[in-house]
């Protein structure tokens, strides 16, 4: 059984089927992409698949100790509870908290103790606070951010702020990551250096990453498997050696050479 | 935990220090009769300011309706009292005005507070207009627009004194729990924080119910403090003037709030002798305040004892202003 | 069923004042998103004007309200360009206290200046009363109507199809990408605020003349009301402006008609809670989620 | 208590006004009336050789400014008799203030019945009023409507959001021998009366009972006239005001009739002289708010006269005992209940102008 | 054409650039090249006048800018497609075009350029009537470049616009400007592909942590190993 099951998934806007019959599957541990023209419903497949939209049509199922829970029609807050984050493709950080702040606010749903002792500031509470900063500061290091846990978001560089959403969205705990465009505005070196960390994150947390981008060196580099959007429409699916290949896709989205 | 300890203490050694000093001003006649009244209303308005940023500073919902919950708590610890003029009566007024405020902000909270910016801020003005009507049509129970008078005089400024601290701590500890920051994501960006697995709604109504319930503290005080209470003194503008105090201390700055109101007490006392240019005087001095300090006399940042304590570790990143 | 046309017709005219005041401000809210509270207070400074201009200049309606309007607009502008520019970068309810700040200082100026009683407002023109069968419409009223449902059409024009409405629009969304297209972002909000506060100054003098009474305390209510009507409707949306007024006008009017008037508020209060959770984003508003 | 040293050259009045906020303009209107009679008292040589030193403050139509300024004027300026505040909520918020510092406050405009009286129907020791209760006005106009006025079917339209008004509903109904076939509210925000009008205009009915500010009453009988409704319109204090007129637009005001404390009209002296000089210091004919608190201010020099003191506590104890205060709102002496004991006055206008007055007497 | 001397720029306390000094000449495609925050879109926003520098001179055809309002320095021929696209939302896509002719006069004309801009991007033909607030990331985009293209700019400024647009459509893109510039509109690119950058630049300039630390031709700077260890991830 397959961890994230999608079938016949569409959603219309008025008379536009942004996303329209998608089917597609997430395995344990795997890293996936998803590509496709500028509009072709990647986004909005992702807004569908995390609870922000609700389908037209269509099922989301994950499966949840061997049971398949469907996700439709759920919160966003709750499909994060079940193991799904995701980070957002114009950057929406806590831009006026600090970096530290960003993370500890991921790590709320996972808290386990209670308003009532934060009241009365029972040992308990300190003892936790402890604990979830240092597991914070610890995420932040594998991100190069630790030294940077009191700046205000707003005002890290832009290629720091990607990561530091990504740090937030791992600091939810996920099964599955959905990752939009994580290497925009980056330069290519910067870039080599992201694809090296999603690659690294993948096998420590062992999750499964479900990515968007643009940047084929990134893309065909990680991923072990595509799917290819276009006008809401799954025109393709495959290795990135067939994707790399397909005619369809040279043609709708790589462009010929 | 040492650090955090030494916090505490040097807290609690400010505090202890101000009462003693407003105790000493009370003995010695410093603090006369007319003083006592800014005092009172000062620490009321403590009460109300902090609940009220609670909900527009730190949930980042616009809420114009806080005169509503205080009327609630206003006639339930006026009703009770008159009845059973005692401390234990105040005591049983003040707690009902807490569960009724509660269970109303409650009831309008859930489905009100999906609403955004100023179709929420509408919603609730309506919410406390509402509250106000009905008791204006209460008939003998609340008597109408003439309102209870007589109601026992069973407040001190030492009892003030100590809601006030029992109010901002609660509200300093939620702020500062791991519900605290929800909700202070939910005010940065709702959609980022349901994506963080956040309950928004759960958040937002919780600080509204909390603000609720402050608000029906500060107006029971203010009952049993000035004996006479009329559905005309919690319209929308009393909303506004605790809107004032908020937004001037800061926005998500408790202590900012504090200080407002304390500032703002002086500064109608110094007003008072002027008449009708009083009220000219005042306006002018709100606008020149905005514009000079638009984020409040505090933006968000807090006064700390830490902060005093290691006054050597670097300033805070200096805030930039928010975009619009 | 007379009863109840007549019901409507006295709905109609109670929400058209306040439609008239509400379109003026929701235009401004639409372009900067400030709550202009002192807009009630501009009303009440057109109301004056007229007032001076008919008793003290003795002029006509015409011209009283033309000068109405004109004073209004730059006492708009000036509000504006000292009380608000400052506060652009500002947070919302900052520039809101601030509006709260200039809607005090008029209304206590005006206090301290002319005193806080009531007068009585020149009648210049007669007041024709129209009977049908026993319903009733005077001439005021239908003045006011029309020159309500003209104002919001000529508002949604100049909005939606004037070149200044389109910097208008463009101001609105993104003021550095507006700068961008050579447009002059501080005369597109002064030119907003001059043609609100104009619209204010007209209702001023058409609903002084109307009730026949003026007081510096009159911009409160209708001010609120107005600020609620164009909520309900749809903030920002003009023809909400008149929908909310009309809406609000009218649930009033039957609920004092045919309810109680001691709820009266209460109620309509209540009904505006429930149309907007029914529709978060007002009558008109479009109900669409933020895409991300 | 802490009274005014007796070497000090002058003896201080304090003010409590409404001079900004909802109700400013009555505030506004007695201030104006206390501080004409201020000035003819400290031109006439001031009381017991001294000369008045008058401290307004404003309360701001606000019950705990009331009580503050209340408090300030007792204890920081020590004066020995406050006049105001001008309505029931803003005295009452002032009545434990005065009490704790024992000095008396006159209030011209308080009319509820509680102010004087606590529930218990123990007398407040150091409130006076120099106005009418409500309970005595309204049982007065109820007599006038059906003695007067032969109504048997009477409407009310009331300000459900004053308590003045709703003091004087509750009277007239509770003595209003006919019978009360529609009991309409509106708010003092209101200006478009149509709708109630509208309900009440095909109703049966031979007057109207209206207890209103002038504001509203003005506005309401234009309304009302202008719909085509004719019957008497009955009401009290609050109409006298030349506004009422203006507002209703003179043509309309006929068969109208309002209980009154001093009518322009009255040739007495000392009523002429007081329309005289008030009406040059102000440009404006006075009204009855500020023939109360004119009055108010003779009758807290009256006291103090009869103290020989300005010592606060002495003066309370004088005001007790007037029996005899001559003012321009009538005769009286103050009752065992703080009240003065004079009688209503109903003036009836037609077409605007004042045509006649009837005397009620209270039974 | 233009020429930039000793440009400083502050955010508050903060130095975004630091004496910067560049020239670009009539006809030419110059990029800005640099790493996150090293002050690349601060200096268009000093350029655009949109930000006003501490110190240093801007001079467009001999004529000092650096105190000109946007208005008068877009009514002056120079034009900007900013970082993140900042379509105007709420209106049209139509309309938003509209805008980048607010200031010209000439309708005919107007509609002309409008016919090139939908030639150039069918998608924005396909959807003149929707609000741009829903478009995709690489929609807005497009409509960003039509809308400055609609000025008829002397000198276009184009801020990282191939950000998040799909591979065929950044090829695309750099056509377009190659042949807006052949067109004879002068064009100063930051750019984070840097490759692709340099390959259709004249000249190019290095930034880092805001100063100049490298220039010449594109070529030249393709060639650098700095550049190439740097921004071209080899
Ligand atoms: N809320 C909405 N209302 C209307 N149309 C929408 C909405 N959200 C998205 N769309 C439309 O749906 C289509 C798909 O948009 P989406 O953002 O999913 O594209 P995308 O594949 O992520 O593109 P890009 O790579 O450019 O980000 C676009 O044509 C867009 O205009
Ligand atoms: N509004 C602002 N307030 C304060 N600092 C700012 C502001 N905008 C930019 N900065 C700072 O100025 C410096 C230069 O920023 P700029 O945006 O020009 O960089 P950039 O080269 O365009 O980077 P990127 O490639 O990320 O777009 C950075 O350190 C940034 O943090
Ligand atoms: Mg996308
Ligand atoms: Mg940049």
């Amino acid at each position: 059984m397959s961890l994230l099951e999608v079938k016949k998934l569409t959603k219309n806007f008025g008379g536009l089927a942004a996303v329209s019959m998608v089917s597609m599957e997430l395995g344990d541990n795997e890293l996936v992409g998803l590509i496709g023209p500028n509009g072709a419903g990647k986004t909005t497949l992702f807004n569908l698949l995390t609870g922000v939209y609700e389908p037209t049509e269509g099922s989301i199922d994950l499966a949840i100790n061997d049971k398949q829970e469907s996700l439709v029609g759920k919160k966003t807050y709750t499909i994060t509870d079940m193991g799904l984050g995701r980070t957002f493709q114009n950057i929406r950080l806590f831009k006026d908290l600090t970096v530290l702040d960003n993370v500890l606010i991921a790590m709320h749903a996972k808290n386990k103790v209670g308003t009532v002792a934060a009241l009365f500031r029972t040992p308990a509470f300190y003892a936790s606070e402890q604990t979830l900063k240092a597991e914070a500061i610890k995420l932040l290091k594998i991100f190069n951010l630790d030294t940077k846990v009191s700046e205000l978001a707003k005002n890290l560089p832009y290629g720091e702020q990607r990561r530091l959403e990504i740090v937030r969205a791992l600091a939810t705990k996920p099964k599955i990551l959905f990752l939009d465009e994580p290497a925009a505005g980056m330069n290519p070196q910067e870039t080599a250096d992201l694809t090296a960390l999603i690659r690294q994150i993948q096998k420590d947390f062992k999750i499964t990453i479900l990515l968007i981008e643009h940047d084929m060196s990134l893309v065909m580099n990680v991923c072990e498997r595509i799917y290819v959007l276009e006008y809401g429409r799954m025109i393709a699916h495959g290795t990135p050696k067939e994707i790399k290949n397909n005619k369809a896709v040279i043609k709708a989205y790589l462009g010929g050479d | 935990m040492k650090q955090f300890n030494k916090t505490n203490l040097g807290w609690l050694i400010f505090i202890a220090v101000a009462f003693l000093l407003i105790q000493f001003g009370v003995s010695f006649g410093l603090i006369d009769a007319f003083y006592e009244i800014t005092l009172m209303t000062i620490l009321i308005n403590i009460i109300l300011a902090a609940g009220l940023n609670l909900i527009i500073g730190f949930s980042g919902q616009f809420s114009l309706g806080h005169a509503g919950f205080m009327a609630i708590g206003a006639y339930c610890t006026g009703i009770m009292t008159i009845k059973l003029p005692t401390l234990v009566g105040l005591f049983a007024g003040l707690l009902l005005g807490i569960i009724v405020a509660s269970l109303v902000a409650l009831v309008v909270g859930i489905p009100t507070l999906r609403l955004k910016g100023d179709y929420l801020a509408i919603a609730t003005l309506g919410v406390a207009e509402i509250i106000r009507i009905a008791i204006l049509n209460m008939g003998s129970l609340t008597n109408g627009a003439a309102g209870l008078s007589g109601i026992p005089y069973l407040t001190t400024w030492q009892l003030a004194f100590i809601f006030v601290v029992v109010t901002l701590v609660i509200i300093v500890n939620y702020i500062k729990s791991s519900a605290g920051r929800a909700t202070v994501a939910i005010r940065e960006d709702e959609i980022a924080a349901e994506s963080m697995g956040i309950n928004t709604t759960k958040f937002k109504t919780i600080a509204f119910v909390i603000g609720a319930a402050t608000a029906a503290v500060g107006g029971g005080l203010h009952a049993s403090y000035f004996s006479v209470i009329r559905p005309a003194d919690f319209t929308f503008m009393k909303s506004i003037d605790i809107l004032i105090i908020v937004v001037f201390g800061g926005l998500g700055s408790v202590t900012g709030s504090v200080v407002a109101a304390i500032v703002l007490g002086i500064i109608n006392v110094f007003l008072q002798p002027f008449g009708q240019l009083r009220m000219i005087l005042y306006s002018v001095a709100l606008i020149a305040i905005m514009i000079f300090k638009p984020s409040g006399l505090f933006g968000t940042k807090e006064f700390t004892i830490s902060g005093l304590l290691n006054r050597k570790k670097k300033a805070s990143p200096k805030q930039k202003e928010e975009p619009k | 069923m007379e009863n109840f046309i007549q019901q409507l017709i006295n709905g109609l005219s109670l929400g058209s004042i306040y439609a008239l005041i509400a379109l003026g401000y929701t235009m401004v809210y639409g372009i900067i998103k400030l709550i202009n509270f002192a807009h009630g207070e501009i009303y009440m400074v057109g109301a004056f004007v007229g007032y001076a201009t008919i008793n003290i200049l003795h002029l006509g309606l015409i011209p009283s309200l033309i000068i109405s309007m004109v004073v209004c607009a730059i006492l708009g502008a000036i509000i504006e360009r000292v009380a608000y520019k400052p506060l652009r970068k500002a947070t919302r309810v900052a520039a809101l206290i601030t509006a709260i700040g200039v809607s005090f200082l008029v209304q206590n100026s005006m206090i301290y200046l002319v005193g806080p009683q009531v007068r009585a407002f020149p009648q210049v023109i007669t007041k024709k009363v129209y009977n049908l069968g026993s319903i009733q419409v005077n001439q005021t009223q239908i003045t006011i109507f029309a020159t309500t449902i003209v104002l919001m059409l000529a508002l949604q024009f100049i909005v939606k199809q004037t070149k200044m409405g389109k910097a208008m629009r463009a101001v609105s969304t993104d003021a550095d990408a507006a700068r961008l297209m050579g447009i002059n972002v501080d005369n597109v909000i002064s030119f907003t605020f001059i043609l609100g506060s104009a619209l204010a100054g007209a209702a001023g003098v058409l609903v002084g003349m109307y009730y026949n009474s003026i007081d510096p305390m009159m911009g409160v209510v209708p001010g609120l009301k107005a600020f609620i009507a164009a909520v309900l409707g749809g903030i920002g949306i003009i023809p909400g402006a008149l929908l909310g007024g009309f809406t609000i006008g009218i649930i009033e009017t039957l609920i004092s008609g045919y309810g109680s008037s001691l709820v009266k508020d209460a109620v309509v209060y209540l009904i505006l809670i429930i149309i907007l959770i029914v529709k978060p984003t007002g009558l008109l508003g479009k109900n669409t989620k933020e895409k991300v | 208590a802490q009274g005014s040293a007796d070497d000090s050259d002058t003896i201080k009045i304090g003010g409590n006004f409404e001079l900004t906020g909802p109700v400013s303009a009555y505030g506004t209107a007695e201030s104006n009336g206390a501080k004409l009679a201020i000035k003819e008292i400290n031109e006439a040589g001031g009381v017991l050789d001294k000369q008045l030193d008058y401290i307004e403050l404003d309360n701001k139509s606000d019950t705990t400014e009331s009580a503050s300024i209340a408090t300030k004027l007792a204890t920081q300026e020590k004066v020995s008799v406050i006049v105001g505040p001008a309505t029931s909520g803003t005295t009452k918020a002032a009545t434990p203030a005065v009490t704790r510092a024992k000095v008396a406050m006159i209030t011209p405009s308080g009319t509820d019945d509680g102010l004087t009286l606590d529930d218990n129907g123990n007398v407040q020791p150091y409130v006076f009023r120099t106005g009418f209760q409500d309970s005595f006005q309204g049982v007065a106009l109820a007599e006038f409507a059906t003695t007067h006025l032969d109504s048997k079917k009477a409407v009310i339209i009331g300000d459900s959001s004053s308590d003045y008004a709703i003091g004087l509903t509750k009277s007239f109904k509770n003595s209003y021998t006919g019978e009360i076939v529609a009991d309409e509210n509106f708010t003092a925000d209101d200006t478009d009366f149509n709708a109630i009008l509208t309900r009440i205009k095909d109703k049966d009915f031979d007057v109207i009972y209206m207890p209103a500010y002038y504001e509203q009453a003005g506005l309401i009988i234009k309304q009302a006239r202008e719909m085509g409704i004719e019957q008497p319109i009955l009401g009290a204090d609050g109409f006298s005001n030349q506004a009422l007129l203006d507002l209703a637009g003179e043509e309309n005001v006929s068969n109208v009739y309002y209980s009154a404390h001093f009518s322009l009209n009255n040739e007495e002296k000392n009523i002429q002289d007081f329309i005289k000089a008030y009406t040059d210091e102000y440009k404006t004919a006075p009204d009855a708010f500020s023939a109360l608190a004119y009055d108010s201010v003779y009758l807290a020099k009256q006291g103090i006269e009869e103290a020989d003191s300005s010592d606060p506590e002495e003066v309370v104890k004088a005001l007790e005992a007037i029996t005899d205060f001559q003012g321009v709102t009538g005769n009286f002496a103050i009752d065992e209940n703080h009240n003065p004991v004079k009688s209503v006055f109903v003036i009836e206008l037609q077409d605007g102008k004042e045509v006649g007055g009837t005397e009620v007497a209270p039974k | 054409m233009l020429q930039v001397k000793k440009l400083t720029v502050h955010y508050g306390v903060i130095q975004a650039t630091k004496e910067v000094s560049f020239e670009v000449n009539e006809g030419e495609i110059v990029s800005l090249i640099g790493a996150n925050g090293a002050g690349k879109s601060t200096i268009l926003k000093a350029l655009s006048g949109l930000h006003r520098p501490t110190s240093g001179e801007i001079l467009y055809k001999g004529q000092p800018i650096q105190k000109e309002t946007t208005k008068k320095i877009v009514e002056l021929g120079i034009s900007q497609v900013p970082e993140g696209r900042h379509v105007f939302g709420g209106m049209s896509v139509l309309e938003n075009l509209e805008m980048g002719a607010y200031l010209r006069k000439d309708k005919s004309e107007i509609q002309k350029d409008l016919k090139m801009v939908f030639d150039r991007f069918p998608v924005l033909g396909e959807r003149k009537k929707q609000d741009t607030a829903t478009l995709s990331g690489g929609e807005q985009q497009m409509v960003a470049m039509g809308r400055a293209l609609m000025s008829r700019p002397k000198l276009l400024l184009l801020d990282e616009p191939s950000m998040g647009l799909a591979p065929i459509f950044i090829k695309e893109i750099f056509n377009i400007i190659k042949m807006i510039n052949e067109q004879g509109t002068t064009i100063l690119l930051i750019e984070q592909n840097a490759k692709v950058a340099l390959e259709i630049a004249h000249k190019g300039y290095v930034l880092e942590t805001g100063k100049v630390v490298q220039s010449g031709t594109g070529q030249e700077l393709l060639a650098s190993d700095e550049v190439q260890k740097a921004y071209l991830g080899g």
